[in-house]
């Protein structure tokens, strides 16, 4: 009896596992589509051709050869973005032997085994930025990068998406004086102030400047420099005080180059000055309290309402799971952001269509548009409530998770 | 899948292997069913070990135990039938040397005398190497502490029956005592480190000895004092007449659970397995044997070809190990004298040899039979190899009436396969522990 | 022992089984061995006259085993003399300067059967140096050193990162191997400089690169880069090369396999399979002395063990790995004209219960084994 | 002309408890009526537009219609949840150091190292956190006894609800000690306790012998783990790694503590072990894992409460101050109705179970008549992310109110002149 029983279950189960083959065309019906470019959808089909979204709204009807994955009155939003996530690389993240490193690119360590992609595309991210550590006073090249692929050039979606260049307190760390004793390595070097860290900035820019003048075309370290002065390369500012912030604007004034707040942890302080420059904010991870997450010493002034306070001044915000926390999830994220003060619909951009932006990766992902890549979550129920579960992550038209 | 059967805490369901599970659950419930049952296995060719191979013969076992080996087996009316009629049957293989179930960094307290902590402590019945090792055949492993212990503490023997209950892993808790001498540390060795293990080693042992006088001295002084007590109540009981005076209780000995063990050893209740590789090492050990006349164990034994006859004489058994130097992650100095004809050599001598693989994890342990076939190559004939990863190690380590050959009465631990164990193209086809099956070929992906 | 001085010039040798690799297996044949070469390979066991005659009708002949990485001979503490770590990049060096054909290890190796290996720097520098083709056994320089600088070593691994020299990040170990290559491109001859030209010769791909690369990033970041430059490279190491096996033998970049033994895992243990299957062409690699040479033939036969194929392990032990190594004109196979590195073995040469018997180089016996 | 002789009988009542009560505490009725938009009994089904009536701090009568005596004050909560307050069955936070470096401390209690003025109490009070036991931290093998308190009050004695409280046993070995060694010290405590203890008795017996008086106590630095053995304390056994389970049941059947078991996040895998035994546990704050599938090489998510809810063990979450999200019981509880268990259940995981785990579900845990009157007031529904405490009451004295807490004004809203950071870095 309870033999035929199971056997009856597990015939019954056939059906269900044939769907994960990808047939041509895939049709999601949906009860509720949350375009985020849009007002949401009631009972809505999306159209997913060649890892693309083909067609999307109300009344399509769906081809004969289509696989329907029916997410019945399930909710449906775009996969997620995240602007700073932890990166699936090895080791160091910097390249320490100097302190002005522009020619290293995270991307060509990248990791296609690592476990941080299998995890966090779990969690509903479906893009997220890799950036170089925050040892080095111009760290590198960040990139955009998906959760799929077997090696760096099918997982990046766009090379050299920002210059991280870091004006917090970090690169000092781990730096000597070489008075007290003779130099045994190369961290007997400046900087060890935040003066020094702006004089190295203004120094290399002012190289940058030079180089872009003269016929000389053979230095790659100030040919990306140079390429950043003219807007090619967004520069993107990890910053955390108050003060820093200020000095960052200013030197994107002085500089002209497209600024990118990275961190910002007093940004609520400044809140009408960055709205005013529209310089976008990418904020670091989400800290209760000063100490709780391991941050630096100058994240001491802590507002849980940073997200809410920035946005209301007029900034544009993205949320992230930040590099070093990876228990935070973005969805959560949001939930919290909401929970303090965010308005809702503005933290739902802010983990979708505002980083997308952000990371100039806005024509393929962010939003569900016709034409743009087929990352898509469907959800057990509201997006922002924590007992809200991710059923299915679907990317590039695969479904890559689904929930037991 | 088969060994997915018998755990206790229930496998949690992947989505991708659904149908899987439920192909386990249908297993599941025929198992149920059979668990009870008798089982006849007929054989092609049978292994028996202890004595001649059969051909084309019968193995019944009833509930998990050899009811009956030979030709000709009148099997009882509802016996489940397993035709292995061209293939090869043989008792379960034992790894001697094994580091299976131990967690890394767990194997060594400090290098001190400490022959109180027990192995089983370090056990992590959860790791999930086990069922690789164990469709190669391996039914059963000793793991002892590591070499970095003078007496690192006691060893067991364990079943890989996929119990998470580590109780019902052990087979024999305390099989023997591991203790090591001139093992480098740091590949440094100086023959002064070597000779102070030695003598540290004997310096407990003597104190042993005189705990136990101790010991035996409170015992009769007890027994005396209850005996007057005894006496002294009835007179209590009995008319006032001439009081005697109340005998004084003796004080109460502190028992020392470390020398305990010790005393275990020198009763030679536990044998005194000890590691040594260089030939000065191993005739000191033999010394201590001697002086203290314990039941010794040499393990690893790396130079023991060039003492063949010393041990011979003293009819001490050993466990050989590793066969080839591969086997170890970098070339110890230990190693530098390494023969792979050891074995051979010893059990030529009449040295009563096992081999071990003491690999470098406890998934190593799956190259037992590699192990053999080398020592084979290297002059030891194919029965004593044989033997030497499954009745010799189960004698040396005493659990030779429960498993390591094809017998009547002992436990039905045995691998089926479908070719002479030792040849590379064979493979194991089913494995069975106490009668249960607990790795089947046909079952896997 | 046969002393090698005396060998004969004319050598027959007599065999139940001649594996010849490239074409079969030959039953009751016997090879005649003139000069150290072999003059010819017969399928009748009856021998000429007035030639020396080894018979070994109820044993097999194979050829000489082929170790397609190891640093054998290089020193005594091998950790320390195989890695100049002064500088990151050192294509100029050449292993065979620190190569002692005398060492012991060299001597006990002969037992093992290899007659052949491939010396490589260590993983420590980015661009590591130059590596060596020799025999284990040779009278004079010319007949023991196949090629004095067979390619040039690049390492990927994090063994090349270091905390007080750069690179000290994987990203900047890429820059810095991307930077030099580049440099070696853009290199003008007016200004000489030895460093340069050796990478310019790699860059312009007539001179092999041998890159040591494990795990899955290591390889993946590998490729990009042979792409991008169109290297003619091998992989050295390639542990976790089966998750992008496709990729591998798209590219058909030939693979020289780490020890199989240094694995105790089924996963690992099968990965070499996986590779073989989607058609790499793969080459056996002691590492020695992570593993002695002894267990080069053992590693093959645990690969078989989980599923690879016997004549593919065959060949990753001779004549793959002459090919990958360039030396196949010479070694590899019992073939007229090629050197005379025989082994004599007890029997199948990919059953753990067979023995190496007697190795032959150049036809100089240089193993007898001894009865116990 | 009744009404004010109360007044000013209250009055009196505030002077007295102004000591341990804080400055903005409402005054303490004798009589009190909570009309709530809907209660949350946990025990029985939910209440909407219920009563809850309080006499002198403990609960009288709860229910739809519950009749309002005339002289009981009446506080109006229409649009508020009103719930038991949640429960902390073990924190080591909130002391000044949570371990000893001794390995054998039974003897030392947490009673002695809280600190009151810790921002972790009013944080906890403002998650809706009435009682909590604070235990030893893990690093000592015997670390000392716990102490349950609430996250209210001046000093220790006006927080305590309840002294002598469960005692730490971890298994994780200290510094680079091996498990071998670990459980080798433990057994040899006990043998000595063993040892000890029989010559207490003997001592004991020839004291009634000789007619003698016998006025010997037992050794105080023994006394916790002698109570341990009758059964007078409950042992808190911490597992740091799956492994260490089995060895904590041995320890439960070896000796027949009264034990909890305190895990890891790895002891999922011996959550079957655990079912066989009934042990109620304690989850780590850290609820879901993630394993790598050996055959598909995939990353699969292991959610701890499911495994140990679907296995039939009766637990109860606690929270990690630092980590995003999970500081919040509410949460956690949350977290588990996510990916499938029973709101109910979970709800039960936040205050009665925990309640019972520490021995207090006499007086908490749950609204019933009878016991304490101590609950929380939430804007909306407890697994609502977007809910807050409103308002938290202890023995029927109102002791927190979201409106008057500056510090999380502090936190949520923009300061009002921009002052110049100033720069020290």
């Amino acid at each position: 009896m309870r033999t035929c029983v199971i056997l009856l279950s597990f015939l019954l189960l056939i059906p269900a596992l044939a769907q994960d083959e990808q047939s041509e065309v895939t049709a999601i019906k949906a009860g509720k589509i949350l375009t985020i470019s849009g007002s949401p959808i009631t009972d809505g089909i999306i159209l997913i051709k060649d890892g693309k979204i083909a067609d999307i709204g109300t009344g399509i009807e769906i081809p004969e050869n289509a696989s329907v994955i029916n997410a019945g009155q399930k909710i449906v939003m775009p996969g997620l973005v995240d602007a700073s996530a932890a990166p699936p690389v090895r080791g160091d993240l910097n390249e320490e032997h100097k302190e002005i490193t522009p020619t290293v690119r995270i991307s060509t360590a990248l990791d296609p085994q690592s476990k941080v992609l299998k995890r966090i595309v779990q969690t509903g991210t479906t893009t997220l930025y890799v950036s170089p550590g925050l040892r080095n006073v111009i760290a590198g090249l960040g990139a955009v990068v998906k959760p799929t692929g077997k090696i760096p050039k099918e997982m990046v979606i766009k090379e050299d998406a920002a210059l991280t260049i870091v004006m917090s307190m970090d690169p000092t760390y781990g730096n000597q004086t070489p008075r007290s004793q003779p130099p045994r390595n190369f961290y007997f070097r400046r900087p060890t102030t935040r003066m020094a860290i702006i004089w190295m900035l203004r120094k290399s820019f002012f190289d940058a400047q030079k180089y872009a003048a003269s016929k000389e075309k053979d230095d790659p370290e100030m040919q990306i420099l140079a390429s950043a002065l003219d807007d090619k390369i967004p520069v993107r500012l990890n910053v955390r005080r108050a003060i820093n912030i200020r000095t960052a604007l200013k030197l994107a004034d002085e500089y002209d180059f497209q600024l990118i707040l990275d961190e910002c942890t007093e940004g609520y302080k400044v809140a009408e000055e960055i709205a005013e420059k529209q310089v976008p904010v990418v904020l670091g991870p989400f800290y209760y309290y000063p100490g709780s997450l391991g941050q630096s010493r100058e994240g001491r002034e802590v507002n849980w309402n940073n997200a809410g306070i920035l946005t209301k001044a007029g900034a544009k915000v993205a949320l992230t799971s930040g590099a070093q926390a990876q228990s935070i999830d973005l969805l959560t994220a949001a939930a919290f952001a909401v929970r303090h003060g965010m308005p809702r619909d503005k933290a739902l951009k802010a983990i979708t269509a505002t980083p997308a932006e952000i990371l100039g990766v806005a024509d393929k992902v962010g939003t569900l548009e016709k034409g743009k890549d087929a990352d898509i979550l469907i959800l057990s129920g509201d997006p922002l409530e924590v007992t809200t579960r991710i059923e299915k992550v679907i990317l590039n038209g695969k479904i890559v998770y689904k929930a037991e | 899948m088969g060994f997915y059967l018998f755990m206790e805490n229930p496998v949690v369901i992947g989505h991708k292997n659904i149908i899987l599970i439920s192909i386990l659950i249908l297993l599941f419930t025929f198992t149920i069913s059979f668990a009870s049952q008798d089982i006849a296995i007929k054989a092609g060719s049978i292994i028996t070990i202890s004595d001649n191979p059969i051909e084309n013969g019968i193995i019944l076992i009833k509930n998990g135990k050899i009811e009956a080996v030979g030709e000709n087996v009148v099997l009882p009316a509802d016996v489940r039938l397993i035709d292995a009629n061209d293939k090869f049957v043989m008792p379960g293989l034992i790894d001697a040397q094994s580091r299976l179930f131990v967690m890394d960094r767990e194997l060594n307290e400090g290098r001190t005398i400490e022959p109180e902590l027990n192995i089983v402590d370090a056990i992590d019945p959860f790791i999930k190497e086990y069922r690789e090792v164990l469709a190669q055949g391996v039914t059963a492993v000793c793991v002892a502490p590591g070499s970095r212990g003078l007496i690192g503490g006691r060893s067991a023997v364990l079943k890989l029956n996929g119990s998470k209950n580590v109780n019902k892993m052990v087979l024999k808790a305390d099989a023997t005592v591991k203790a090591a001498v001139g093992v480098s540390t740091g590949n440094t060795s100086s023959s002064l480190a070597r000779l102070e293990h030695y003598s540290s080693i004997r310096e407990a042992l003597i104190a042993a000895k005189l705990y136990m006088q101790r010991k035996e001295k409170a015992d009769r002084e007890m027994a005396e004092y209850n005996r007057k007590k005894a006496e002294y109540e009835k007179k209590e009981s009995g008319k006032e007449t001439e009081k005697k005076e109340k005998p004084k209780r003796p004080a109460k000995f502190r028992t020392n659970p470390g020398s305990d063990v010790l005393v275990r050893i020198l009763r030679k209740e536990i044998p005194l397995q000890v590691e040594a590789h260089r030939v000065t090492d191993i005739i000191n050990v033999l010394r201590l044997a001697d002086e203290f006349g314990f039941t010794l164990i040499l393990d690893k034994c790396t130079e023991g070809y060039l003492i063949a006859d010393e041990i011979a004489r003293r009819k001490v058994p050993v466990i050989v190990g590793p066969v080839s130097t591969s086997f170890v992650d970098i070339p110890r100095l230990e190693y530098r004298n390494h023969n792979m004809s050891n074995a051979a050599i010893l059990s030529k001598k009449g040295v009563k040899t096992a081999l071990g693989v003491s690999g470098r994890d406890g998934a190593s342990s799956k190259f037992i039979t590699l192990a053999a076939a080398m020592a084979a190559a290297n002059g030891l004939d194919k029965d004593a190899a044989l033997r030497a990863i499954t009745l010799t190690p189960a004698e040396i380590l005493g659990v030779a009436d429960r498993i390591g050959s094809l017998q009547v009465g002992k436990d039905a631990d045995l691998v089926i396969l479908n070719g002479p164990p030792l040849d590379i193209r064979s493979r194991v086809e089913m494995v069975m522990i106490e009668g249960k099956v607990v790795f089947d070929r046909k079952s896997q992906r | 022992m046969v002393r090698a001085a005396d060998a004969p010039q004319h050598l027959a040798i007599r065999a139940g089984r001649i594996w010849t690799v490239t074409d079969g297996v030959i039953k009751d044949g016997v090879i005649i061995i003139k000069n150290g070469k072999i003059q010819a390979v017969r399928k009748k066991p009856d021998v000429p006259e007035g030639m020396k005659l080894l018979d070994f009708s109820d044993r097999d002949v194979m050829p000489g085993l082929i170790d397609a990485h190891c640093h054998i001979g290089l020193s005594l503490d091998i950790y320390s003399e195989i890695d100049e770590t002064v500088l990151a990049v050192t294509p100029d060096m050449q292993i065979i300067d620190a190569f002692n054909p005398l060492a012991d290890d060299v001597k006990k190796a002969l037992s093992s059967g290899v007659t052949t290996v491939l010396l490589a720097p260590g993983n420590k520098n980015p661009v590591a140096g130059q590596t060596a083709v020799v025999k284990l056994y040779g009278k004079t320089t010319k007949d023991r050193v196949l090629k004095r600088s067979g390619g040039v070593k690049f390492s990927l691994r994090d063994d090349a990162l270091m905390s007080d020299r750069r690179p000290t990040s994987r990203a900047g170990l890429l820059a810095l191997i991307r930077e030099e290559l580049n440099n070696a491109k853009t290199h003008k001859d007016d200004k000489p400089d030895l460093r340069i030209e050796v990478l310019k010769s790699v860059v312009d791909a007539n001179f092999p690169a041998y890159i040591s690369a494990y795990t899955v990033d290591e390889i993946a970041s590998a490729l990009t880069v042979i792409d991008e430059y169109g290297l003619n490279a091998v992989l050295i190491g390639a542990e976790e090369g089966d998750e992008i096996a496709q990729l591998i033998a798209k590219q058909n970049i030939p693979v020289i396999y780490s020890p199989v033994l240094l694995f105790s895992r089924d996963k690992d243990l099968k990965r070499v399979v996986k590779m073989a299957d989607s058609g790499i062409k793969i080459a056996f690699s002691s590492k020695s002395p992570r593993t002695p040479l002894s267990s080069l033939r053992t590693s093959a036969i645990t690969a078989v063990k989980y599923g690879l194929d016997k004549e593919v392990a065959l060949k990753g032990l001779t004549i793959n790995a002459a090919q990958i190594l360039g030396v196949a004109k010479r070694v590899g196979s019992i073939q007229r004209g090629k050197d005379a590195d025989l082994v004599i073995i007890s029997g199948d040469p990919l059953q753990p219960t067979s023995t190496v018997e007697m190795v032959i180089i150049n036809g100089n016996i240089v193993y007898q084994r001894q009865k116990i | 002309m009744k009404s004010k002789f109360y007044i000013a009988l209250v009055t009196m009542f505030l002077a007295a408890s102004v000591i341990n009560a804080s400055a903005r505490a409402a005054p303490v009725r004798k009589k009190l009526a909570i009309k709530a938009g809907s209660i949350i009994t946990i025990t029985g089904a939910d209440i909407r537009n219920g009563t809850i009536l309080i006499e002198d701090g403990i609960i009288k009568a709860v229910g739809k219609n519950v009749e309002i005596p005339w002289d009981a004050f009446v506080i109006e909560a229409k649009d508020r949840v009103v719930m038991p307050g949640f429960v902390l069955a073990h924190t080591s936070s909130g002391l000044d150091r949570a371990n000893e470096n001794i390995p054998e401390v039974p003897f030392l209690s947490t009673f002695d190292s809280i600190d009151p003025v810790s921002f972790y109490f009013e944080d906890s009070l403002r998650d809706g956190v009435v009682a909590m036991l604070v235990l030893p931290g893990n690093n000592t093998l015997l670390g000392g006894t716990g102490t349950v308190v609430k996250p209210h009050g001046r000093t220790v004695e006006a927080m305590l609800i309840k002294r002598y409280t469960g005692l730490k046993i971890s298994l994780r070995p200290a510094g680079n000690t091996s498990r071998m060694g670990h459980m080798q010290r433990f057994r040899r405590y006990m043998s000595d306790l063993k040892d000890y203890l029989e010559e207490y008795e003997q001592r004991k017996a020839d004291a009634k012998e000789e007619k003698k008086p016998f006025d010997e106590e037992i050794d105080p630095r023994k006394q916790a783990m002698v109570d341990l053995l009758n059964i007078k304390l409950t042992a808190f056994i911490y597992c740091d790694i799956a492994a260490d389970v089995p060895k904590a049941l041995e320890i439960h059947e070896t000796y027949k503590f009264n034990t909890v078991l305190v895990l890891s996040p790895d002891c999922y895998k011996a959550a079957g072990l655990i079912a066989q035994k009934k042990l109620p546990v304690i989850l780590p704050s850290q609820l879901v894992v993630w394993e790598t599938n050996e055959e598909t090489n995939e990353e699969e998510m292991k959610v701890i409460p499911m495994i140990f809810h679907k296995a039939g063990v009766k637990f109860a979450f606690q929270t990690d101050t630092s980590q995003y999200g999970s500081r919040y019981l509410w949460y956690q509880a949350a977290t588990a109705v996510r990916h499938g268990m029973k709101r109910t259940e979970a709800l039960k995981s936040i205050t009665l179970y925990p309640a019972q785990f520490i021995g207090v579900d006499d007086r908490l845990g749950s609204i019933q008549a009878g016991k304490e009157a101590t609950f929380i007031f939430l804007t909306s529904d407890p697994l609502d992310a977007q809910a807050w405490v409103d308002k938290v009451m202890i023995a029927g004295e109102i002791v927190y109110e979201k409106e008057k807490d500056k510090r999380l004004k502090k936190l949520l809203e923009k300061p009002e002149e921009i002052q110049k950071p100033k720069d020290t870095d």
